[in-house]
């Protein structure tokens, strides 16, 4: 299943684009980060702590940023493995659209899961990518004065 | 399946739980029924260094009228609930709910201040606090509050209950005469998770409804409240086109989640369908 | 030689049952062996993934860890097995190691061994233990598996292609293009598991200083798993002894080789010590054999009458990374192809049958195996030509069953029937079950907005198999059974077996045999199982086998029994053996009525006063007979089952109302087990026809793999179940007992799906895809 | 932080027999029970709350052993299997399990007879469907449920006789 939104967020384009290329903003925005660290221009690694009701695992994560088009869109990927748990695979399609001043973000997410949480966990395991994708990106929107969510 | 080692301490009073949270942040985790938080241990998905055993907390026991409402202890047990004079005269929506939470030997240990504290989102009483307009009493280490149902269920797991603080006591208003109430859910098999639900609560006058809290559940994150679809209802004489139409309003205000049993198509037909059928019976 | 028939055919409680119903029962997991030790497994997250590296320094590091191993270590202690039958045409099939050394194929597979000295603390190392990984494209659907760019599970192989088979009566397309109406359909059958309710253990104890490995173990089929285990381990057969104990559930599952099984065996020969493994349920969903998974086009031709011409079918079916060992995972789909057409009179057949490998949990033979498939496919097809020709099911089924004279018959697909009686089940079960009045009240209850659906099948149940099936191609499973009789110094009888019980009764139908043989109270004879130290060597409980084969077996012993007894008798009190008889335990002398002997005096006669016997008489008290089934593939039984169930149109959900059996497996020992066989089977089928499925992702993850969300009906989801029974005794054995227990899980697949369809006739829907959910159902009403 | 261990003491009244025990934290009571005390009449299907067959009887009450931990019976009354089969107390509903063959593996058998006689026991009308209804939490893949409910309605319509 994949998970759609956008935002229009009253910043321009280049200037939303720096920011999801930035280090710090994304630690401050990807739900339970407790670590990112930049390995190279595309690579990052992170703790991520995911804490969904019952479910309180530790991710150790491989970030990527993939087929890079400055300063229109990116996909980030990332691969987690959270030990006995299982593991998580996700992808974030994000898309920029000039609109006058505004930029509309456009995003699309999937996430896999593998392993113990897959054997149980798929029951809600869309309502886990609606609700992490909703965190990121809603946080992320916050940032910007006024953002508003389109549906 | 054996848990991750933890420590167990049996809790003294409210105040002595806030400590312990205080103290262990994260790492602490109220039990009181554990028929939801044992299997996740069990299962090793999560591991508290602390259980906090709260099931010693007399204060947290108890069904009594409170003015007109009912208030109910967060230790209460499911199968209390199933069998308490006050909760069939008064909420007969949670009477009717509660026979379709789990089966019996869950229902002996499962407690609603658990079953509200995790608000798992196929979960009945979530679904019914909310319609019934349920106020829950959290306290926490700067005292007590209030909290309505309203604005209790966050997201997918998510209350507004923190980590430090423990919900004590959940009270409803009670059912007048002009109450009407109806209970759909859609599970394979008795007692299993739903897939789809309904809870439904209002009053009805003269024929007409009032007030109208038609709550899904089992569709979405939290359990929802189709405020607009309930508008096109209220002081209107019921009729087949007139519930077509309030139909249509879910299509945009429910934002159905589907899962690897039951696709988004089908819970939002399912929630129709309920609806539909709840209306017509309250009709008669 | 008159029988007395008194106690064979009475539905006596079983002899065993009350134990139970105490909480005696001893179950593999209430064993402790003195010094005992736990495994707990690593099993892979991926469905096909190559292991890099394995890294158990911090699970070693845990206080109470014994031991760490992997498929590498194992390599010395257990020898790869390659499964396969010659007798079957051409299989590709590939080693399997009990823990992989490189390459894991299924999610779940095991790959790391923790040994330690608790359950619990083999859990928090096992968590510890890193694997790095390199992830290998999964094959997983199976129609892409078999095209040719598809990734191979086993490149040496060349094909992910395990096996096929054709089965071609002649001239069929002829006889489609004949046909006055042709009906095709495309039916599917999804991945199921066997839910015992206990899950697989054992309990390894090797004895380095007698080289003895003794195994608590289990499983239906101790001798077999003897002969494998002791060869993969290299060890004689004679030094490796198990002993099963009470098994909480087998239906097929409990009988194949299991690699965390093996490794455990090894584990204790490594460490010298005892040592356990229970699998938890959810390595269960990961480990447990599945079963079906199988989609299969298929066509019938009919006149306008109803007579069916001609029937084919295609069938694509998946087994997992491996055929399972020894039986193979051929055999569901083999049978879908022979079974097929089984219950009907047809002369025009073609079954085809491809099985594919794919990174799932291998397949096996589970409840049924591929008759339930066979039944849900023709049982459709003759009911969509009824429809199509307009003639009632009921009807349509009178007109193509095997005429009541016509037996012995060969069926199309080439399968001896040498007597049934479908025709009499099927009006037993129309009366029983009132069908003109169910119709009726449909039609009355549809005015109502209610939509019931009625559903009738007609099965034929393959039981009790020959050595053709397996040993002729060369698995070591024994088709035969034994029974071993002792007379007591008491004069009580000791019986062992080479059966075991899982619960169907097999020590109440033993007993019995004997009790009935011997003229004897049941409380006087005593049935042991499952101890291949102690046991004749027996093939075990399988493919409804107990009765018809062990029975037989039994009934030999006993008269053989009964003649020694006899014999003995005439020797001491010096009468003609020909008028002595035995009579409510005690041998009498029939001219004059005169008790001669108690039991407990010939007991003493032959074990302690040998002296009254001439000196060349040696009386024989422990008698030992075998018997194995060898005039058919199998001895076919039938049965007719009708279902009735209401279909909520709106939420897709079946209400089941009530459902009838009329069962015939031949001679019947106890009416009342044979009915509780049926019983259960039903429920099982009821799983598959409306619960059960194991779903899958793209890439190989079991989504469902945990009692949440994997369904098995409950006693809230099914229905009364009424049954008869009918008697047509096979001629192969003497005793005339066919198999029993499977008929239920055969026949109620198809009766559902049947009614479901049934209830949507109105609505020009159908639904041919097992389970039958409400998700499906209401995807065929066009409502999502 | 305070100081904490992850072992608790416990004494539990367990068929009339008062135990006490120093045990792990994480020790569920169905291991208590059988792998402590001994007591294998209560079995382990799914640790996970789901198939019944670890009901036990917990003041009074079915629960699942699996999902109750041994510190959360402390101080508590716990009987198993043998402690009903011994009292007796059960004994009419074991003989109509027997007479109905209501047990073919008999793994889910002890859970279920602790669940139907609390059925038996509520005082509310009995009927096949509340029967069923009753017991599905307990698991059973042998018989088909029909000789169970045979049994329990068997003993129900005794009782109301006896009335």
């Amino acid at each position: 299943m994949n998970i759609d939104g956008q935002f229009q967020l009253p910043a321009l384009r280049q200037k939303v684009w720096n920011k999801l290329n930035d280090v710090d903003v994304l630690r401050d925005f990807i739900p339970g980060c407790e670590s990112l660290d930049q390995k190279d221009e595309t690579h990052f690694e992170a703790v991520i702590r995911a804490k969904i009701g019952p479910i309180n695992a530790k991710f150790v994560s491989q970030i990527e940023l993939q087929e890079m088009n400055e300063p229109q869109s990116y996909t980030l990927s990332v691969r987690s493995k959270g030990g006995a748990a299982g593991m998580g695979e996700g992808l974030a399609s994000v898309e920029l659209n000039e609109e006058d001043t505004d930029t509309l973000l456009h995003y699309s997410v999937e996430l896999k899961v593998k392993g113990k949480l897959a054997q149980i966990g798929s029951r809600l395991i869309n309502n886990t990518v609606v609700k992490l994708s909703n965190q990121f990106f809603e946080s992320f929107a916050a940032q910007f004065e006024n953002p508003g969510k389109k549906v | 399946m054996k848990p991750r080692s933890f420590s167990f301490t049996t809790a003294h009073s409210v105040e002595h739980v806030i400590g312990l949270l205080q103290e262990h942040g994260d790492e602490a985790k109220i039990i009181a029924g554990g028929q939801s938080l044992v299997p996740t241990l069990n299962m090793r998905l999560s591991a508290p260094q602390l259980l906090i055993d709260i099931s010693a907390l007399d204060e947290l026991r108890g069904i009594s009228l409170d003015g007109d409402r009912l208030r109910i202890g967060a230790l209460t047990r499911h199968v209390e609930l199933q069998s308490n004079k006050l909760i069939a005269q008064h909420l007969p929506l949670i009477a009717s709910a509660i026979n379709h939470v789990a089966h019996v030997a869950i229902r002996n240990r499962g407690t609603i201040g658990g079953n509200l504290s995790l608000a798992d989102p196929a979960s009945e009483l979530p679904a019914c606090s909310l319609a019934l307009g349920a106020e829950l009493s959290i306290v926490g280490n700067k005292g007590k509050r209030i909290v309505k149902a309203g604005d209790y269920f966050k997201d997918l797991y998510e209350t507004d209950l923190q980590a430090n603080e423990i919900l004590v006591a959940i009270s409803f208003p009670l059912a007048t005469t002009n109450t009407v109430h109806g209970f759909r859910e859609f599970v394979r098999r008795r007692g299993d998770f739903a897939s789809c639900g309904l809870v439904m609560n209002g009053e009805r006058q003269d024929g007409k409804l009032t007030s109208l809290a038609p709550v899904f559940f089992a569709i979405s994150n939290t359990p929802v409240l189709a405020s607009k679809c309930a508008a096109k209802l209220l002081n209107k004489t019921l009729n087949d086109d007139l519930i077509e139409e309030a139909l249509l309003e879910l299509d945009r205000e429910l934002p159905v989640i589907g899962d690897i049993h039951t696709s988004t198509e089908m819970k939002l037909h399912l929630a129709k369908h309920y609806l539909r059928e709840i209306l017509g019976e309250i009709n008669v | 030689m008159a029988v007395n028939r008194k106690v064979i055919g009475q539905s006596l409680p079983r002899p065993n049952v009350m134990s139970f119903i105490k909480g005696h029962g001893k179950y593999l997991d209430d064993i402790i062996v003195p010094g005992m030790l736990h495994v707990c497994y690593v099993r892979s997250p991926y469905a096909h993934a190559k292991i890099i590296e394995i890294n158990a320094d911090d699970a070693l590091a845990i206080e109470g860890v014994v031991k760490i191993v992997n498929g590498k270590d194992l390599l010395e202690y257990c020898k790869p097995w390659t499964a396969g039958l010659t007798n079957l045409g051409e299989m590709r099939s590939a080693p399997q190691h009990a823990m992989p050394p490189e390459i894991a194929r299924w999610q779940g597979e095991a790959v790391v061994a923790v040994i330690a000295e608790t359950k619990a603390i083999a859990e928090d190392a096992a968590e510890l233990v890193e694997i790095d990984w390199e992830e290998l494209n999964p094959v997983t659907d199976l129609q892409k598996a078999t095209e040719n760019d598809s990734a191979l599970i086993h490149p040496e192989l060349e094909s992910n292609v395990a096996w096929s088979i054709d089965i071609d009566a002649g001239e069929v397309d002829s006889a489609l293009e004949n046909s006055d109406i042709v009906v095709e359909k495309v039916f599917e059958v999804g991945r199921q598991t066997g839910v015992t309710l206990e899950p697989r253990g054992m309990i390894a104890d090797y004895d380095r200083g007698k080289s003895y490995l003794t195994l608590h173990h289990a499983t239906q089929v101790p001798h077999i798993q003897r002969y494998i285990i002791a060869r993969q381990l290299g060890l004689s057969e004679s030094s490796v002894r198990i002993i099963c104990p009470e098994l909480g559930g087998g239906f097929g599952l409990k009988l194949h080789v299991y690699g965390d099984e093996l490794t455990t065996c090894a584990l204790s020969m490594m460490l010298g010590r005892p040592v356990k493994f229970v699998a938890d349920r959810l390595e269960s969903f990961l480990s447990d054999i599945h079963a079906r998974g199988h989609r299969i086009s298929a066509k019938v031709g009919v006149n306008k009458d109803g007579q069916i011409q001609a029937m084919t079918l295609d069938n694509l079916a998946g087994c997992g990374p491996y055929l399972i060992h020894p039986r193979t995972s051929v055999i569901e789909p083999l049978l879908v192809a022979i079974c097929t057409p089984l219950a009907y009179n047809l002369q025009h057949y073609r079954a085809k049958a491809t099985l594919v490998y794919q990174n799932k949990v291998p397949t096996g033979q589970y409840r049924g195996v591929g008759m339930p498939i066979a039944s849900l496919v023709a049982e459709g097809l003759v009911d969509a030509a009824a429809l199509a020709c307009g003639i009632d099911k009921v009807e349509i089924r009178k007109r193509n069953l095997h005429a009541v004279d016509a037996y012995p018959v060969t069926a199309v697909s080439g399968e001896f029937l040498e007597g049934l009686s479908q025709v009499a089940s099927l009006e037993k079960l129309t009366s029983m079950m009132d069908y003109k009045g169910l119709r009726a009240e449909q039609k009355t209850m549809r005015d109502k907005g209610i939509h019931r659906g009625i559903g009738v099948v007609t099965v034929v149940e393959g039981t009790a198999p020959s050595p053709a099936l397996y040993a002729a191609g060369g698995a070591p499973i024994s088709s035969r059974d034994a029974c071993t009789l002792r007379l007591e110094a008491d004069g009580e009888i000791s019986c062992t077996t080479g059966l075991t019980d899982q619960g169907q009764g097999g020590v109440a139908i033993v007993t019995q045999i004997i009790a009935d043989t011997l003229d004897l109270s049941m409380d006087a004879i005593r049935v042991s199982m499952g101890d291949t130290a102690t046991t004749p060597f027996g093939g075990g409980t399988w493919a409804s086998r107990g009765t018809a084969i062990a029975g037989e077996a039994t009934l030999r012993a006993a008269k053989a029994m009964r003649a020694s007894i006899l014999e003995v008798t005439s020797m001491i009190s010096e009468q003609p053996v020909d008028i002595l008889d035995l009579v409510n335990g005690e041998i009498v002398n029939l001219e004059t009525g005169e008790t001669q002997m108690s039991m407990q005096d010939v007991g003493q006669a032959i074990h302690f006063k040998t002296h009254q016997f001439p000196e060349d008489f040696e009386p024989e008290m422990i008698i030992t007979r075998h018997y194995s089934q060898r005039e058919q593939l199998m001895v076919y039984a039938n049965c007719a089952l009708g279902v009735s169930l209401d279909l909520d149109i709106n939420t897709g959900l079946v209400t089941l109302k009530k459902i009838w059996a009329v069962d015939d497996c031949g001679r019947i020992i106890n009416a009342k087990l044979v009915t509780e066989q049926l019983r259960g089977g039903i429920v099982q089928g009821i799983g598959s026809a409306l619960f059960e499925e194991c779903l899958y992702d793209e890439d190989g993850q079991l989504l469902n793999g945990n009692l949440i969300e994997y369904l098995v009906p409950m006693a809230g989801d099914v229905c009364d179940i009424e049954c008869a029974h009918i008697e047509t005794p096979t001629k192969a054995s003497e005793l005339g007992a066919k198999g029993c227990g499977e008929a239920g899980i055969i026949g109620v697949c198809g009766a559902i799906m049947n009614a479901i369809n049934d209830a949507l006739e109105p609505f020009n829907a159908s639904v041919t895809s097992q389970p039958f959910t409400p998700a499906k159902i209401l995807r065929a009403l066009g409502k999502v | 932080m305070s100081e904490l261990t992850q072992t608790v003491d416990v004494c539990i009244t367990l068929n009339g027999h008062s135990i006490k025990a120093t045990i792990p934290a994480r020790e569920n009571l169905a291991d208590f029970i059988r792998h402590r005390i001994g007591l294998m009449g209560t079995n382990v299907g799914c640790e996970q709350g789901i198939c019944g067959a670890c009901t036990i009887r917990l003041n009074g009450d079915s629960v699942r052993s699996c999902l109750t931990l041994a510190a959360q019976a402390n101080g508590h009354t716990v009987e198993t299997i043998e402690g009903l089969t011994d009292s007796g107390e059960i004994s009419q509903l074991q003989e109509a399990f027997h007479r109905n063959n209501a047990a073919q593996c008999g793994y889910c058998t002890p859970a279920m007879l602790i669940t139907a006689t609390e059925l038996l026991n509520s005082k509310t009308e009995i009927s096949r469907d509340k029967i069923r209804e009753y017991l599905s939490g307990n698991l059973c893949r042998c018989t088909g449920y029909h000789a169970i409910i045979d049994a329990v309605e068997e003993v129900a319509e005794a009782q109301n006789n006896g009335r």
